[in-house]
């Protein structure tokens, strides 16, 4: 048996990786689904996981730092950012001029500080000069599932999401959606970490589960569920 | 006037009491309720008051209906200026001495009638002390001042005067009676002391089990020494002259007996045939 | 160096929440104390339902009720021109719901535990229900209110998942010093973290310590 | 043998009272506490209980220490073998009748004392019932009960009949001497019904505002009628035959005054020459 | 399908945390009720301190106690062989330190109303302080623990930032109800989230309307 520490965002592709994997391989795979930081809090006192999947490269980062893994992390895949409205009269544009409109009162985006969607949606506003024009409308998700929850149930009229939340899933087809320029912000790089305690459980099956990772097949579940793999 | 008719069937564990007592009172009376305990003399003062719906009956009040079973009407405790004093007092424990009184006057009303009936009550001294830091006696004249406050029509007073002493409770019985003509009350008191209820009221309402049993006169009520001039008493000891001492009531009193074959504990009657009357007091 | 906006803005909705549930909860509790009838027990049940959802999830479910895209949000839009969500107003009214077992169950064990002829005198003297409420029976449940008061001030005080699901963490705004040291600890910047949680034992146990000497004065006054 | 000494200050509102009382009482003795309302009476008796530390004094029992402020030792009320009656009956309000007075027992104690003590004090069926459902009197008796159920060695009673009918008080009080009696009890009653301490007591201890003023016999006490055989009263009402009807503590006697010019409520005195005795019961 | 194992887990966690808490409880609030010096108080608003942090801190704190990084923790897997954290037992643990105050604060304002003759009545029948508490004090405040169980209770089942982040989200293990209403929440799962909450508000729903049926009998046998 293997656990496994999922960034919430990414739970979905895993399962279907899980029971891609369990076609060759039977052992049974927990997920445990969480915040990726909440998860590193967790790894550095001592949680029972195996493998880390995070949704940003600096968490797994900063466990390898601290001696949590067994080696460095690898990116797997990469998040790319889109500006969402479920409202169905607003159409979101590549230029995000229209967030300076009288009709957006509230503009989703995830905690700059903690989650990389976010960081990645304030580098964009800035680098269109549009961040301290917009800075009064801006709410913010704790992480990038509670600022879709905010744009998915219209209380916020639009704003910055990952593209798997709204290619796949629940929130398909709701309202509009458009992907923005990737050149225009720092890449979204999604890391996963072999941890040391699998050294203590089955450290084979875990490594043979974190190499399936990488795999081809595993690239294209990642595609299929918004992400881009290089 | 008042015109009562009151049922209800009292829950009580070892089977049901039927409370059912039918009587009229002159407005100005002073009634005693007088019965055995349980016998549902709290229960009537609680009806009168508002606070215990009777099954059925009804009660006038002069020309004012304060409840009728038939008519469904019923009168709030608030609306029937009445005055209660508690068994168990039921004082504010969030409020001192004077603010229990104080606490029955509207707030325009003039505050001397609160010192005056700590004065009547002897309560002056103790004006700003806490209600839990008062004896059992002193907690009973604050409900009786706070019952009295607001110049009820009519005063209903369950035991008043039960945990207070002799000195205190005659004055108090005074204080009673003198308030009850001053302001024209109808007052309907409970007690179990004879020489309370003979001093103090016109008439007398006997419950047994929960029925009227009869409404008269204390002197009636209480006449059994009537007929002639006899006393009956206890023999607590013989002195060496020859002397009983005899307890009749709150007192004793020494009767030469000299020959007799008395002890201790007997039960006497003493009829006097020649005595001599003098004025102590007019 | 530390912002101290979230402290402030916790203080003022902990003020506001605990003063608000404390003027509903009264009446409420009196009601509930009075009477016999099933309606009151289901009622009684439903104020105690809050507690049971994880406080997040109540925030979601109120996002819902909130939403634009829903009859009373829109209606609020509409014909109020007031949105709930990411606003101090909104996060007081979902604090008011959270809290308001904590407010009503210590009124309504105090309130059934008075003697029923402190009421019944209070009447015979001519006063309202209202002013027996307020003058009699009300100051002598002190310990129940007090009670009511503590757990609902620092329950608001620790709240975090309702606050966090429809504040939207607006500095100045939403949010307050329980989603801020969340954030720091997200952000592993366990100092300033270290720091605002600190301020907020240290403010709350003076605010507990002076409470409960008082309370602790009165009633021994009552028995010396 | 209990020999006692208790000083301390009660606070009071209005200032400072010093209770100070030395006093011996013999063992199997019925003493009775006498004073005004507010005199110390309940203090006294719950420093005998051991719920009240005296700031300086002793009591001791026979041989046993129960209070000493030098040698600080102080008995915990569990170990002092006392029932106590208390002025507010303090009835358990989760148990019933029964359950009150069977919790005074040890688990393996005979039961049958405890329906003994429902008979006596007339509540056999009123056994199952919750004390919120019962009288004022009724209660009083169960507090009774549950005080003696236990055969302690000295029995603390304050006011525990005040609110019982006039019957049921003879009897209770007849019940009282009796379990006194036969159980060697030393009991200390607090009572302001001067029949009762008469009744009941051996001596009488005296208390003016927290201080000692004397212990003497009740006959001593209240002895002001026995120089002579002279009663007083109050004059209540005159007939047309020329009778006066006169009110002597509980009773009335009719007296027969023609030309006098006595009236209502006047005090009056009677002095007797002549009297008979018949026995009514030995 | 609905996995039902969060909600067993739940109603495990909640029945043990109150169970604990009562037991607990009960003697603090009775000595916290006794007297009147200065460090029973402070010891009543140290009681109050868990409510003031958020849970989610609560939890990081107690993740940082426990964990086996640190001296207590490693000394509890050093020498006794338990480690807390990602278990049952430690989640236990975290509710009950919790939880501690919803279940004192009633029982202590209803030790606190209660008539001090009461207490002495049951010494002089030869009492023991012991026997006195459970078989005098304590059936006579029914409500007020009623109270404290109904907030405890209701409190650890909607309880989810301490779980969460000392717990970890273990299938199975420390999975509960709410951690799993929050998961499906996150995951736009508004069907299945909604069949937990439902099912958590009708049990609890039920539950409470025994309860207090069950206390307003009780009442009403004392004033009929
Ligand atoms: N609210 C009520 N409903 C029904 N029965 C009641 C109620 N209150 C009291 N009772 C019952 O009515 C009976 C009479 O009680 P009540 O208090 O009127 O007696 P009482 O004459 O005042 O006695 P005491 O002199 O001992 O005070 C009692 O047996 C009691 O159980
Ligand atoms: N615990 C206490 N400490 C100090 N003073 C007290 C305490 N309890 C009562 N007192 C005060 O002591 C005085 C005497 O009270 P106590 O109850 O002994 O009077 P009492 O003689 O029993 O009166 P009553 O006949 O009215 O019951 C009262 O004035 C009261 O204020
Ligand atoms: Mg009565
Ligand atoms: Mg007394």
């Amino acid at each position: 048996k293997l656990t496994v520490a999922v960034a919430a965002n990414m739970q979905y592709a895993m399962q279907e990786l899980v029971a891609e994997f369990n076609k060759t391989d039977k052992t049974r795979i927990d997920i445990v689904p969480g915040a990726s930081g909440k998860l590193t809090q967790q790894i550095q006192n001592g949680a029972p996981f195996d493998i880390f999947i995070s949704a940003d490269k600096e968490y797994p980062q900063k466990l390898a730092g601290n001696k949590f893994t067994l080696e460095p992390p690898k990116v797997y895949a990469q998040g790319l950012l889109v500006l969402w409205s479920a409202k169905p009269n607003i159409q979101p544009s590549r230029d995000l001029k229209l967030l300076l409109g009288a009709n957006i009162k509230s503009i989703a985006i995830a905690n700059p500080k903690t989650a990389p969607y976010g960081s990645a949606a304030e580098f964009i506003l800035k680098k269109y000069a549009l961040y301290d024009k917009v800075a009064s409308k801006l709410v913010t998700g704790e992480s990038i599932s509670q600022t879709s929850q905010f744009i998915g149930t219209r209380n916020a009229d639009i704003g910055f999401t990952a593209k798997s939340i709204v290619i796949a899933g629940a929130m398909k087809g709701r309202g509009n959606w458009v992907e923005l320029n990737a050149a225009d912000y720092p890449p979204i790089e999604q890391s996963a970490a072999l941890l040391k305690f699998a050294r203590q459980n089955n450290i084979t099956t875990a490594r043979k589960f974190y190499n399936f990772l990488y795999s081809a097949k595993a690239k294209a579940i990642y595609n299929k569920f918004g992400y881009i793999v290089k | 006037m008042i015109d009562l008719s009151l049922q209800k069937v009292l829950h009580t564990a070892e089977g049901e009491m039927q409370l059912d007592v039918t009587a009229k009172i002159e407005s100005g009376q002073f009634v005693s309720l007088y019965g055995a305990s349980g016998a549902g003399k709290t229960s009537i003062l609680r009806m009168l008051a508002g606070f215990m719906k009777p099954d059925s009956g009804f009660i006038k009040v002069n020309d004012a209906v304060w409840f009728d079973s038939r008519r469904k009407s019923h009168l709030e405790p608030q609306q029937r200026k009445i005055g209660f004093v508690f068994q168990d007092y039921a004082l504010f424990p969030n409020m001192n001495v004077r603010d229990n009184i104080s606490f029955a006057l509207d707030k325009h009303e003039p505050r001397q009638i609160v010192t005056e009936l700590l004065e009547v009550t002897g309560l002056s001294n103790l004006a700003t002390r806490k209600i839990q830091t008062l004896s059992g006696g002193q907690q009973q004249r604050v409900a009786l001042a706070r019952a009295i406050a607001k110049k009820p029509s009519m005063l209903l007073l369950d035991e008043p005067l039960s945990a207070i002493d002799n000195v205190m409770r005659d004055q108090l019985q005074y204080t009673l009676l003198e308030i009850h003509k001053r302001y024209a009350l109808t007052t309907i008191l409970v007690s179990h002391n004879a020489n309370e209820i003979i001093k103090l009221s016109d008439t007398v309402i006997h419950l047994e089990q929960g029925s009227f049993r009869e409404q008269t006169s204390p002197a009636r009520f209480f006449g059994n020494g009537n007929e002639a001039s006899k006393l009956t008493g206890n023999v607590i000891s013989l002195d060496e002259k020859g002397n009983a001492i005899v307890l009749i009531d709150d007192r004793l009193l020494t009767l030469p007996v000299p020959g007799t074959i008395l002890n201790n504990n007997d039960r006497i009657e003493i009829t006097y045939s020649n005595f001599q009357i003098q004025l102590l007091q007019h | 160096m530390i912002d101290l906006s979230p402290l402030w803005l916790t203080l003022k909705l902990s003020l506001s929440t605990t003063l608000i549930l404390f003027v509903i909860s009264i009446p409420l509790a009196n009601w509930l104390a009075g009477g016999k009838d099933i309606f009151k027990i289901i009622v009684q049940a439903i104020v105690s339902m809050p507690l049971v959802l994880p406080p997040t999830v109540i925030g979601f479910y109120l996002l819902l009720a909130f939403s634009p895209a829903n009859a009373f949000g829109s209606w609020l839009e509409e014909w109020l021109n007031i949105r709930l969500v990411f606003s101090f107003t909104g996060l007081l009214i979902a604090s008011v719901i959270y809290s308001l077992p904590f407010m009503v169950h210590p009124i309504l064990s105090g309130l059934s535990s008075l003697s029923p002829s402190l009421k019944e005198a209070s009447w015979s003297l001519g006063k309202t229900k209202w002013q027996t409420l307020t003058k009699v029976l009300l100051p002598n449940i002190k310990p129940s209110l007090l009670t009511g008061i503590v757990l609902t001030f620092a329950h608001t005080v620790g709240e975090f998942g309702v606050v966090l699901m429809i504040g939207g963490n607006m500095p100045g705004k939403t949010r307050t010093a329980s989603i801020a040291i969340y954030d720091e600890v997200d952000a592993f910047h366990y100092h300033t973290a270290n720091v605002y949680a600190g301020i907020l034992l240290a403010v709350s146990f003076i605010i507990l310590l002076v409470l409960y000497t008082y309370n602790r004065k009165m009633q021994q006054a009552k028995f010396y």
